[in-house]
């Protein structure tokens, strides 16, 4: 089981998938988008801070809890900070596993955990 | 012979409306191991009312308003996340 | 709503998203992968056919059923013909939505149609 | 005065299991619009089961094994999908 926290400043690149276990044969890959419209009016952009060390603790709390409950073998997220200009995105979350069910459940849930949980704020404002 | 209390020294980190709310983003205060948040952000801002929005994370995890911090070294206040 | 349907005999190059739209805050791309066990043997890859015009009009119309249900504003598919070596993707499948979970929800369903219903067969022999 | 019956002319497709089993890819042949794929497969191979697990496409959408084919044009074996 491999999991990778990473934030960034700069724009999101995502990391080359390791399949050198050969089982796997499912990879998601997940994209938050920075949308035009934020309730309403238009925006060039979000800016997005966060409390880096909880966040980054609470999101190893919550891959351990969801690898127990759907087998996967690894899971990469990237959140950019700072400005986010419309149209880039701010989230990037990969999983990799066995079968596309354990990927899909494992997806769902996280990004509903970290909506929730993980102490990340966007403003339209700085 | 009760053991002297000894003040701890905390650090305060506050977020999004809360840093506007409390005019600052960090600040170390001594406090006592027998305080709760709720008590030592009282005694800091007494015009903040976290609500029931506004939870608190002592040592990076999340905690209860009216639990003594102990021998904590960091406070902080998460209002509502939006990442993602 | 833009739907694309690809069969290619080269690897899967996954197309550039489209977000000129502006109001797509999801993007969710599956990778189907082989994987170097097939039925506890160890193989080099797999042989994929199709009866490609109906898999199109299958999936044209498994499309138009999901995306009443799941309303998403992207769904692009493609699958790899011939010899995929192991480690190699097969299946690529990106959904582009406003929101996560309408994509997420088409993306599972999809993959389930797809191997229930759209002609397309594996081998581990040509 | 009853119009003659015509034949049409139809292309008949196999896939994955189906290709060996019958021998080949790819087959024309004349059919009676009244005739079902079940009865044309009879006649073009006798031995050949469909049983429950092989499906039957006309004009490549799914199709009943005994429903008359009618003007179709391709008739197609469908063995278990497995794609993805």
């Amino acid at each position: 089981m491999k999991t990778r926290i990473e934030f960034t400043r700069a724009p999101i690149a995502p990391p080359a998938p390791d399949f050198s276990t050969r089982e796997l044969g499912a990879r998601l890959e997940f994209f938050g988008i920075v949308r035009e419209l934020e309730d309403g009016k238009k925006i060039p952009g979000l800016f997005y801070e966060a409390y880096e060390p909880m966040a980054r603790s609470q999101l190893e709390k919550i891959f351990q809890e969801l690898l127990a409950k759907h087998p996967c073998q690894e899971i990469s997220f990237i959140h950019r900070l700072d400005f986010v200009p419309v149209g880039e995105a701010s989230l990037f979350i990969s999983v990799l596993s066995r079968h596309r069910q354990a990927a899909l459940a494992l997806m769902g849930e996280l990004i509903d955990r970290l909506k929730a949980d993980v102490p990340i704020w966007k403003h339209a404002k700085k | 012979m009760p053991v002297p209390i000894t003040d701890v020294k905390i650090t305060i980190l506050t977020f999004a409306q809360t840093r506007t709310q409390l005019g600052f983003a960090e600040k170390t205060i001594e406090c006592e191991p027998g305080e709760t948040p709720r008590e030592i952000f009282r005694r800091l801002a007494p015009q903040f009312d976290p609500g029931k929005i506004i939870r608190v994370a002592v040592n990076r995890e999340y905690a209860d308003w009216d639990q003594p911090i102990g021998e904590a070294s960091e406070l902080a206040l998460i209002p509502p996340v939006s990442g993602g």
